[in-house]
C-alpha cells in the first residue's frame, strides 16, 4: 500500500500558506509541497531544508545562505536564489498579504551574491531568524506561479498538486523530481472533516487512514482499546486562554483578574472538555519547551480565595460579563464549564457562542467583550502580550521592554532566563486565565507509521510516513 | 316470478334501526314508485338491493332478483349483477361521475367489467348508448370530462352507465331533484323511454309526488323506515288508506288564502338594471370578458304586494335579490326603495338597507352555528340607530318567537336543536323583527319537505294578515308560486320575459317559456285526497 | 392549459425577484466582513484594503446587488470569497450530492408511504390500519437527525453495514454513491413518509366516501377495483400538495441530515460559507434553495393541470 | 372524548408539568457542572443519568421542556397573531389585490424553508432563543393565513354571512364576529399541530446550534453534544429524543383527538 488518507477538520480556504494566519494551509502544504530555507522538525528542532548550510556574521546581522544544487519547482523551473530573494521581498512589501509580517520585520536586504547564494542583511541580530524561516509563511515560492497559487501551488516539496475538491478532499501526488530521497508514499489524500461525530464514524468506517487533530477526545479510549488503530497524544504549541479584556472593567483590576484564575478548576477543565487530554499551563508558554516554568502554583483552584479577592477588589456580589466561545469544543465546552465556576464565586459570564468570523470582528478586532477562550497556536508567541492593541490590551512597558530586549539577544542561556522572567510576569499579572496546553490528539490505523506525535507547527510530513508490514 | 321480491326487509346501522319489515315487489317493465319523506329510508331500501350499505349495517328478511336471494349472496357474485343485472341511477349528476376520467372510459368500463371485449368494440357499445340517452358522439365526444356537461348532460351520462348492458333492473335514487324543470321533465322521458323499450323493472325513489302519480305504475310510501301503504298508482290515488299518504298528497299541493291586497302604492322601483360578473381572462393580457346575469330588468313592487319570481336554476334571481338588497352593486340602472335609491353612490344606503330583510333557502346554513336564537334572531338590530336593550329587546324576541310559532323561551337555545322546519320559522323571525317594509325570499321553502312546507306556507299567509307583509318571494317551484303571490315576474337567462297577475299568467302563459315550464312541471293529478 | 402554465410562470418569476431581494437584503446587514476574516488576526489595514478591493466589497450595495442578480441569470454566481474559485461550480459540485439525496428521499419516502397509506385506507379500522397509523403517529414526532443518529449507531457503528458519514463519491460507481447516501435517505425519508401515509389515507378515505365510488361499485367494480381505478387518481390531487409542501421541509431536513452525515452537499456549503462568512456564497446557495421550493411547487401546479382535467380546461 | 385525546392530552400535560415543576424543583441544579461523576447511566441517584459534565440529565430534562415549549408556543403565537388577521383580511377581501398581495406574500415567505430563515436571522443577529421564535414564527404565518383564508372563504359562502350583511355589518365586523368563532376550531387543532411541529423545529434549530445557547438546556442541544457519545454513552442520545418523541406524540394525538372531539367534519390540512 502505497497511497494515504490523512483527515482533519479544517479545511484550507486556499493553498497559499505566504498569504494567510489559517493553519489548515501548513497542514497540507507545508513541507509537502512548498519549502522554505529550514524547516521544523516533528521534535520541534529546526534543521536545513533549501538551504543546505549557512553562516552567521560576527554581528549576528548578515545570515548568508548556500542552497541545495539541483532543486526544481513542480513546473520544471529551477530553484535559484532569485527565487528566494523575490519570495521574501515578496513576504516583507509594504502591500505584503502574509499573515506573518513580522517575521521579516528584521530584514533589511535580501541580495544575490550567485545561483545558488544569497544574503539576508537583518538591521539587528535577532536570535529567531533561523526559527523564523521554519514557518509555512516563508517559504520558498516560484515567481511565475504566483497567480495561481492559491488554486494551483506549485513548490519544491517531495509532493505535487493534484486536486482539490471543495468541501471534501485535497490529493497530493509524489514528486519524482525531487531533489531529496524520494518519499514512500506515492499518493496522499487530504479530507476534510470538521464534525466530531462525522470524524469518529469515518475513523471508525477505516474511511481514512490517519486523523490528525481529532476533535472528540472523548472518543479516544474507544480507538485505544481497539487493535485496529493505534492513539497518538503530544503537544501542540497552543496555549489554551482564557482571555481577558485588560482594558474593561473590572478586569482592569489585577485582583479581579486574580480572583477569575483561583476560581478556575484547571483539571476539571481538563477532564471535562478534553477528557483528559492536555497539560495544565500557568503562564503563556508550552510546557515541552526547556524555559518553560511551571506557575500554576499562583492560579492554584481556590474558590474561597477567589471570593476573598473579588471583595477586596469591592465586588463582594461578582459581576457579568460575556463569554464568547469560538467553535472548538475545547472552547465550547470549556466554556461551559469556566462559565459554572465563575459562577460559584459569582461571576456570571453569559455565554456567547461565536463562528470565527464573528469572533475575529467582535473580540478580536473589536475588542468587544468580556472574556473569551481561545487556543494560540502560534509557537513561541509570548511576545504578543508585548502589543497593547492586541486583543487582550494587556499594556506593561516593563514587559514590552523585556521583549526587545529578548529579540536582540542571541545568547541562548541569556534567552532562556529572559524568556522565564516574562513568564513568571504575565502569570503574576493575571493578564489571561491560563488553562491548557491542546494536546496534539491523532488516530490512525495501526499499520501507519513516522506520523509527528508532537505539532511544533502546523504540518503534516507526509515524506515521514510509511506504512509498516 | 317477480323480477324483484323484498320480504320482510330490516336494516339496522350499529344500534339504529332504518327499515322495519319492508316489502315490495318489482315485474318487469314495471316502474315501481318509492316516496315518502326524507329519512324515510328510501336510499337505504334501494341500496339494500345494491347491496353498497354504509359500514356496520346489518339486513335481514330477503331480497331476491330474479329469485336468487341477495342478501346471503357472496360479495364476488354481487359485483358480478351490478351493473350488469342491476343499474343504478343517483341523485346528485354533479359529483355521481369521476372528475378525472373521460365520459367515454366510464362508460365502457360498465362494459369492460362485465363482458369480455375489445376497448375498440367496447367504445362501439358506449357510443351507441350514449346516442341512446340523447349524447351523440358527434355533438358530445367521448373524451369529454364531466365538468364540461351541464348537469343533466352529466344524468345522461350517468343513466348510460347505469343501461349499457340492459340489466333487468334499474334503480333510480331521485334521479331528478337536482335538475331544473325542463331538464328533469326530459330525463324523466328518457328513463320512461328506456324501460319501454328494454322491457326494464324500475325502481325509482323520488320526493315528488307529481312526479310518482305520473310515472309509477305502483306506488309504495314509506315513513319512518316502514311502509305505510303500497298499491298500483291509479288505486292508491282515488282511494288512499293511510291518513300519512293523505297528508303527504295534501300537503304537496297546499293551498293558501292570502288577504286581498291593498290598492297599489309603488314601494320598489327596480328600473333597467344590469348586473355583470367578470369572467377570468382568456388571454393574459385581453380584457376580461363579462357574463350578464341580470340584463335590463325593470319591475315595480306596490306596497302590500306579494310577488313572485320563477326561473330555472341560474337564471339570476340570487344575483337580482343581491342587488335589491343592495350587498353587490349594479353596473347600470337604479333600484329605489320607497322614492329612494338603494345605492348611495357605490356603498349601500343604510336608510334602505333597514327597511328590506331576507329569508334564505338553506335552513342550515342561514345561521351562525355559535350564536344563540337571540342573538341570531337579533342581528339586524345592528341596522338600527337605536335598538331596543334590556326587556324591550327580550320583549320583541318573545314576540317574533311567539308570531313565527315558537315558544320565547327558544331565545336561549343553539340552532342546532331546531329541526330544518323551525330554522325557516326563526329566519322569519329574524327578517321580521325589525319590522321591514319588505322582505325577499329566495328558494325559502324549496330545502323543506313537503309536509314542513306545508306548514310554513301557512305561517307566511297568516304572517301576511297580521303584518301586511310586503315580500318578492323567489323559487322555481312554480306550485309554491302559484299560491303564495298576487303576481308573478318570469325570468330567463337575466331577463324577465313575462310578467302579470299570478292566475293568470299560470292559467294563460303568454312567453313561449313560460308556458315550457308550466307544461315541463310535473302535475298532480286530481285526487280525493284534497278535500281531507 | 398554457395561460395557466404562464400565470403561474408569471408569478413565480415575481416571487423569484423578491426573494432575491429578501435574501441580499439580510445577507448585507449581516455583521463581519469577509475580507478580515480570510486575512485573518494579523492583517494589515492596506492588505485588507486590497482584498476588499479584490472581492468588489468596496462597491455600493445596489451594484452588488445588480451584478449579483445578472450574474445568476448568467449562470455566474460570481466568486467565493474563501476559495476563489466559481461559485457556481462549487454549487454544482454539491449539487450533485444534495439533489440526489433530495431524490433518493423523496423516492423512497413515496415509495413506503403510497402504499402504506393506501392499505390502511383499505383496510380502515381494522388492525392492518391502526398498526400503519400507530407507526406513522410515531414516525411524524421522531426528529430525523435524532433518527439519523440512531440508525448511525446500529448500522455504522455496530453492524458496520453502512459508512456513518461522508460521501463516496460518484466516480467510485453509482452503486457505492448510493451505498453512502442510504442511510441518510432513510433518515430523511421516513419521518416524511410517516406524514405522507397519513395524507394519502385520509385523501384515499374522503375519496371513498365520494358519490362517483359509489357510482364506481353500482358497476360491478370490486372494492379493490374502485379504489385503484377510481380513488387513486383523484386522491393523488391532495398528496401532491402534500409533496410540494414536503420538498420545502425535505430541503431543511437535508441541511440537518447532511450535517449529521458529513456530506458535502448545498446544506453542508451553507453552514461553512456561513462561518467563514463567505457571503457570496450564503446568498446563491440560499437562494438556490428558495428556487428551488418555488420551482417545485411550479411543477407541483403544472402537476396538478395533469390529474386534473378541470384545471387543464381552464385554458 | 376518544382515546387519542385522553393519551395526547396525558403526555402533552406531563411535559408541561415537568416543565412548571422545573420552576420550582428539579432533582439537582441543572447548572451544577460535577466533573467526576460525568456520564452516568440511569441510577437511583439520577434517574435518566448525568452528562458528559456530570450534570443530572432528569433536571436538564424538566428544564429543557421549559425551553421547548416556550420556544413552540411564543412561534405559534407570532404565526397566529399576524396569520388569522392575514388571512382574515384575504378571505374578506377574496379576489381584490389586497387578497392577491397577502396570499403571494405568504407563498413567498413558504418559499424559505424554516431552516434558510433561521440560517438568515441568525447569520444576521446571531444564534440565539428569540432568534429562533423568531424564524419559526416567520414560518408559522403563511400556515396560518392560508387555512384561516381557505376556511374563511367557505365560510363567507355561508348564508348566515349574507344574513350578517343584510343586517348592516361590515367586513371587518362579520370576520370578529362570524368568521373568527367559527374557524377557532381549526385554529386550536392547528396550533396544536403548529405547536408540536415548533417543538420539533427547535429541536433541529438547537442541533445545529441555532438555538438556545448554554447554559440554558435544550433537549436539540442535549443531542448535539450527545452525538460523539452515543457509541459509549447512548442514555445522553436516547433520553432526550424520546422526550422530544413523545412530546410531539402526546401534541398530535392531541390535536388528532381535538380534531374529532370539536367538530367531526373539519378536516385540517396536514403538513
Ligand atoms: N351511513 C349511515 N349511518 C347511519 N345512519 C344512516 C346512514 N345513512 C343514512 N342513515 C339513516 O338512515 C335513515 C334512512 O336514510 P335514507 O337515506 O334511506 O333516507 P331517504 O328516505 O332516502 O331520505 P332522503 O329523501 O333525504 O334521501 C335516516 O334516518 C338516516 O339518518
Ligand atoms: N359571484 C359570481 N361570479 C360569477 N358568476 C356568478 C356569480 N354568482 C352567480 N353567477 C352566475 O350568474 C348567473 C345567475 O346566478 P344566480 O345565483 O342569480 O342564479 P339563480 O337564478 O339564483 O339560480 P338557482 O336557482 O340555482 O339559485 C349564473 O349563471 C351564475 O353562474
Ligand atoms: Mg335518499
Ligand atoms: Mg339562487
Amino acid at each position: 500500500k502505497d497511497d494515504i488518507t490523512i483527515a482533519m477538520q479544517l479545511e484550507p480556504p486556499h493553498l497559499d500558506p505566504t498569504s494567510a494566519a489559517a493553519q489548515a494551509i501548513d497542514s497540507v502544504v507545508y513541507v509537502n509541497i512548498f519549502e522554505g530555507l529550514t524547516r521544523f522538525m516533528g521534535d520541534g528542532s529546526i534543521v536545513p531544508a533549501l538551504a543546505e548550510s549557512w553562516e552567521i556574521s560576527e554581528d549576528g546581522t548578515v545570515y548568508t545562505f548556500k542552497l541545495h544544487e539541483g532543486v526544481t519547482f513542480h513546473d520544471g523551473s529551477a530553484m535559484d536564489a532569485e527565487d528566494v530573494k523575490f519570495s521574501l521581498d515578496r513576504a516583507r512589501a509594504e502591500d505584503s498579504a502574509n499573515a506573518q509580517k513580522a517575521l521579516f520585520a528584521g530584514i533589511d536586504s535580501v541580495d544575490v551574491v550567485d545561483p545558488l547564494t544569497v544574503k539576508v542583511t537583518l538591521t539587528e541580530p535577532n536570535g529567531n531568524f533561523l526559527f523564523n524561516m521554519a514557518w509555512g509563511d516563508a517559504v520558498i515560492v516560484a515567481p511565475e506561479s504566483i497567480e495561481n497559487i492559491k488554486t494551483a501551488p506549485v513548490g519544491t516539496g517531495p509532493y505535487t498538486f493534484g486536486e482539490w475538491v471543495q468541501g471534501d478532499k485535497i490529493v497530493l501526488n509524489r514528486n519524482t523530481g525531487y531533489w531529496g530521497d524520494q518519499p514512500a508514499l506515492a499518493q496522499a489524500t487530504f479530507k476534510f472533516i470538521s464534525d466530531p461525530t462525522a470524524a469518529f464514524a469515518a475513523m471508525m468506517a477505516e474511511d481514512v487512514d490517519v486523523f490528525t487533530g481529532f476533535p472528540a477526545p472523548e472518543n479516544l479510549p474507544q480507538f485505544e482499546a481497539d487493535p485496529r488503530f493505534q492513539v497518538l497524544v503530544g503537544s501542540t504549541e497552543g496555549e489554551t486562554i482564557l482571555s481577558t479584556n485588560n482594558k474593561q472593567a473590572p478586569f482592569d483590576n489585577v485582583k479581579v483578574r486574580q480572583a477569575m484564575a483561583h476560581a478556575i478548576d484547571r483539571q476539571a477543565i481538563i477532564d471535562g472538555a478534553m477528557f483528559g487530554y492536555g497539560t495544565p499551563i500557568g503562564t503563556h508558554f508550552a510546557p515541552h519547551n526547556p524555559a518553560y516554568v511551571d506557575l500554576t502554583g499562583n492560579s492554584a483552584y481556590d474558590p474561597d480565595k477567589a471570593k476573598a479577592l473579588l471583595a477586596e477588589a469591592g465586588l463582594p456580589d461578582g459581576f457579568e460579563t460575556t463569554l464568547h466561545l469560538p467553535p472548538p469544543s475545547y472552547a465550547r465546552r470549556g466554556g461551559e464549564i469556566i462559565a459554572a465556576q465563575l459562577a460559584e464565586v459569582g461571576i456570571k459570564a453569559e455565554i456567547i457562542n461565536v463562528e470565527w468570523a464573528q469572533w475575529l470582528e467582535t473580540v478580536f478586532k473589536g475588542k468587544n467583550f468580556g472574556l473569551t477562550i481561545v487556543s494560540h497556536t502560534e509557537p513561541m508567541d509570548i511576545g504578543i502580550y508585548a502589543r497593547p492593541e492586541y486583543y487582550f490590551q494587556y499594556d506593561n512597558p516593563a514587559f514590552q521592554e523585556l521583549m526587545t530586549t529578548l529579540n536582540s539577544t542571541t545568547d541562548p542561556d541569556k534567552r532562556t532566563e529572559l524568556m522565564q522572567q516574562a513568564q513568571r510576569i504575565i502569570s503574576e499579572d493575571y493578564v489571561n486565565g491560563y488553562l491548557f496546553q491542546l494536546a496534539a490528539l491523532s488516530v490512525a490505523k495501526a499499520g501507519v507509521q513516522g506520523l509527528w506525535a508532537n505539532a511544533p507547527t502546523a504540518a503534516t510530513d507526509l515524506s515521514a510516513i510509511s506504512w509498516s508490514e | 316470478m317477480s323480477l324483484l321480491q323484498i320480504t320482510d326487509l330490516s336494516l339496522s346501522i350499529h344500534a339504529y334501526e332504518i327499515l322495519k319489515r319492508v316489502n315490495l315487489t318489482i315485474e318487469p317493465g314495471e316502474i315501481v314508485a318509492v316516496t315518502g319523506e326524507s329519512g324515510s329510508g328510501k336510499s337505504m331500501t334501494a341500496l339494500a338491493v345494491m347491496q353498497l350499505l354504509p359500514g356496520g349495517a346489518r339486513a335481514s328478511g330477503s331480497i331476491r332478483l330474479d329469485g336468487q336471494e341477495i342478501l346471503t349472496l357472496p360479495e364476488a357474485q354481487m359485483c358480478a349483477l351490478r351493473g350488469a343485472a342491476v343499474g343504478m341511477v343517483f341523485q346528485e349528476p354533479m359529483t355521481a361521475l369521476n372528475p378525472v376520467k373521460t365520459i367515454g372510459d366510464q362508460v365502457m368500463e360498465t362494459i369492460l367489467i362485465h363482458e369480455a371485449m375489445t376497448p375498440d368494440r367496447a367504445e362501439e357499445r358506449a357510443r351507441e348508448v350514449l346516442t341512446r340517452v340523447g349524447l351523440p358522439p358527434d355533438r358530445f365526444p367521448l373524451s369529454r370530462y364531466p365538468h364540461e356537461l351541464s348537469g343533466g348532460q352529466r344524468q345522461r351520462v350517468v343513466i348510460a352507465m347505469a343501461i349499457a348492458l340492459r340489466p333487468k333492473l334499474l334503480i333510480a335514487d331521485e334521479p331528478t331533484t337536482a335538475l331544473d324543470v325542463t331538464t328533469q321533465a326530459q330525463i324523466l322521458d328518457l328513463l320512461k323511454g328506456l324501460v319501454q323499450e328494454y322491457g326494464m323493472g324500475m325502481l325509482m325513489i323520488t320526493h315528488d309526488l307529481a312526479i310518482v302519480a305520473d310515472m309509477a305504475d305502483h306506488i309504495t310510501v314509506m315513513r319512518h323506515g316502514e311502509v305505510v301503504e303500497a298499491a298500483p298508482t291509479q288505486r292508491l290515488l282515488t282511494g288512499m288508506s293511510h291518513p300519512y299518504t293523505r297528508m303527504l298528497f295534501a300537503a304537496s299541493d297546499h293551498r293558501v288564502t292570502l288577504p286581498a291586497r291593498p290598492s297599489p302604492a309603488p314601494l320598489l322601483k327596480v328600473s333597467e338594471v344590469v348586473r355583470d360578473y367578470a369572467l377570468p381572462r382568456t388571454r393574459l393580457f385581453a380584457r376580461p370578458g363579462h357574463h350578464r346575469a341580470v340584463d335590463h330588468v325593470s319591475f315595480t313592487l306596490n306596497r302590500g304586494e306579494r310577488l313572485g319570481l320563477v326561473g330555472e336554476s341560474g337564471c339570476g334571481k340570487s344575483t337580482l335579490t343581491r342587488a335589491i338588497l343592495g350587498l353587490e352593486p349594479v353596473q347600470s340602472g337604479e333600484i329605489r326603495l320607497a322614492g329612494q335609491p338603494v345605492f348611495d353612490g357605490k356603498r349601500a344606503n343604510p336608510e334602505i338597507r333597514r327597511r328590506m330583510q331576507v329569508v334564505f333557502q338553506d335552513p342550515y346554513g342561514s345561521f351562525n352555528p355559535r350564536h344563540r336564537v337571540d342573538r341570531l334572531v337579533t342581528e339586524p338590530f345592528h341596522l338600527l340607530d337605536a335598538p331596543p336593550t334590556g326587556s324591550g329587546r327580550s320583549d320583541r324576541i318573545a314576540e317574533m318567537l311567539t308570531a313565527v310559532g315558537l315558544s320565547p323561551d327558544d331565545a336561549g337555545k343553539y340552532i342546532h336543536e331546531f329541526s330544518g322546519g323551525q330554522r325557516q320559522r326563526i329566519a322569519i323571525a329574524r327578517a321580521l323583527i325589525i319590522r321591514p317594509q319588505l322582505i325577499l325570499f329566495d328558494e325559502a321553502v324549496s330545502a323543506l319537505d313537503v309536509s314542513v312546507r306545508a306548514q310554513i306556507l301557512d305561517l307566511l299567509a297568516q304572517l301576511c294578515s297580521e303584518y301586511d307583509l310586503t315580500y318578492l318571494f323567489i323559487s322555481h317551484d312554480l306550485s309554491v308560486v302559484r299560491t303564495i303571490t298576487d303576481r308573478v315576474l318570469v325570468m330567463q337567462s337575466g331577463r324577465i320575459v313575462e310578467q302579470g297577475d299570478t292566475e293568470q299568467v299560470f292559467s294563460d302563459p303568454a312567453h313561449p317559456y313560460t308556458r315550457a315550464l308550466i307544461a315541463a312541471a310535473p302535475q298532480l293529478p286530481e285526487t280525493g285526497a284534497r278535500q281531507a | 392549459m398554457l395561460r395557466y402554465s404562464l400565470k403561474r410562470a408569471l408569478s413565480l418569476t415575481i416571487s423569484l425577484a423578491i426573494a432575491s431581494l429578501v435574501i441580499f437584503a439580510v445577507i448585507e446587514i449581516a455583521p463581519g466582513d469577509p475580507a478580515s476574516f480570510m486575512l485573518g488576526v494579523n492583517a494589515q489595514p492596506d492588505t485588507l484594503a486590497a482584498l476588499r478591493t479584490e472581492l468588489g466589497l468596496d462597491q455600493s450595495k445596489a451594484e452588488r446587488y445588480v451584478s449579483w442578480v445578472t450574474g445568476m441569470l448568467r449562470g455566474d454566481f460570481g466568486t467565493s470569497y474563501t476559495y476563489r474559485t466559481p461559485v457556481s461550480q462549487m454549487i454544482a459540485d454539491r449539487l450533485w450530492v444534495s439533489l440526489p439525496l433530495a431524490l433518493y428521499a423523496l423516492a423512497l419516502s413515496t415509495a413506503i408511504a403510497l402504499p402504506a397509506g393506501i392499505y390502511a385506507a383499505a383496510r380502515r379500522g381494522k388492525p392492518g390500519d391502526l398498526a400503519v397509523m400507530g407507526a406513522t403517529q410515531l414516525g411524524v414526532a421522531v426528529p430525523n437527525f435524532w433518527f439519523a443518529m440512531m440508525l448511525v449507531l446500529i448500522f455504522a457503528i455496530n453492524l458496520r453495514w453502512f459508512n456513518a458519514g461522508g460521501f463516496a463519491g460518484w466516480d467510485k460507481g453509482l452503486v457505492a454513491g448510493l451505498h453512502s447516501l442510504t442511510l441518510p435517505a432513510i433518515a430523511l425519508a421516513l419521518p416524511q413518509a410517516a406524514i405522507l401515509a397519513r395524507v394519502m389515507r385520509s385523501a384515499l378515505l374522503d375519496i371513498l366516501g365520494e358519490d362517483f365510488m359509489r357510482t364506481a361499485r353500482a358497476k360491478g367494480l370490486t372494492r379493490r377495483q374502485a379504489l385503484w381505478r377510481h380513488g387513486l387518481r383523484n386522491a393523488l390531487i391532495p398528496v401532491l400538495t402534500i409533496i410540494g409542501l414536503q420538498f420545502s421541509f425535505l430541503l431543511a431536513g437535508s441541511i440537518i441530515i447532511e450535517q449529521v452525515f458529513y456530506l458535502p452537499g448545498l446544506g453542508r456549503l451553507v453552514f461553512q460559507a456561513i462561518s467563514a462568512r463567505d457571503l457570496i456564497v450564503v446568498e446563491s446557495v440560499v437562494m438556490l434553495l428558495v428556487f428551488a421550493v418555488i420551482v417545485v411547487n411550479f411543477l407541483v401546479d403544472l402537476a396538478y393541470a395533469l390529474v386534473d382535467p378541470r384545471l387543464r380546461s381552464r385554458t | 372524548m376518544s382515546r387519542n385525546l385522553i393519551l395526547g392530552t396525558g403526555l402533552s400535560s406531563l411535559v408541561v408539568l415537568a416543565a412548571l415543576i422545573s420552576f420550582i424543583w428539579t432533582p439537582y441544579d441543572h447548572t451544577a457542572l460535577n466533573i467526576p461523576a460525568k456520564l452516568q447511566t440511569p441510577n437511583a441517584q439520577h434517574w435518566f443519568g448525568t452528562d458528559h459534565f456530570g450534570r443530572d440529565m432528569f433536571s436538564m430534562i424538566m428544564v429543557g421542556a421549559r425551553t421547548s415549549i416556550a420556544v413552540a408556543l411564543l412561534a405559534v403565537g407570532i404565526g397566529m397573531s399576524l396569520g388569522v388577521p392575514l388571512g382574515l383580511t384575504a378571505a374578506a377581501r377574496k379576489g381584490s389585490w389586497l387578497d392577491e398581495l397577502i396570499m403571494r406574500g405568504n407563498d413567498l415567505v413558504f418559499a424559505f424553508p424554516s431552516l434558510v430563515i433561521a440560517i438568515l436571522i441568525t447569520a444576521v443577529f446571531g444564534a440565539g432563543a428569540v432568534n429562533a421564535i423568531i424564524a419559526i414564527g416567520i414560518f408559522n404565518i403563511p400556515v396560518f393565513a392560508r387555512i384561516t383564508r381557505g376556511a374563511a372563504l367557505s365560510l363567507w359562502e355561508r348564508e348566515f354571512i349574507l344574513a350578517a350583511r343584510v343586517a348592516g355589518k361590515g367586513a371587518a365586523r362579520i370576520s370578529a364576529e362570524h368568521i373568527l368563532p367559527n374557524v377557532a376550531n381549526l385554529l386550536i387543532v392547528q396550533g396544536t399541530i403548529q405547536f408540536s411541529l415548533g417543538i420539533l423545529a427547535e429541536a433541529g434549530l438547537s442541533y445545529v446550534g441555532l438555538g438556545a445557547q448554554p447554559p440554558t438546556p435544550s433537549w436539540g442541544r442535549m443531542l448535539a453534544d450527545a452525538q460523539t457519545m452515543v457509541s459509549f454513552a447512548p442514555h445522553l442520545a436516547l433520553i432526550p429524543g424520546l422526550a422530544i418523541i413523545l412530546t410531539v406524540l402526546g401534541l398530535n394525538l392531541m390535536g388528532d383527538g381535538l380534531r374529532d372531539w370539536l367538530d367531526p367534519r373539519l378536516r385540517v390540512a396536514r403538513t
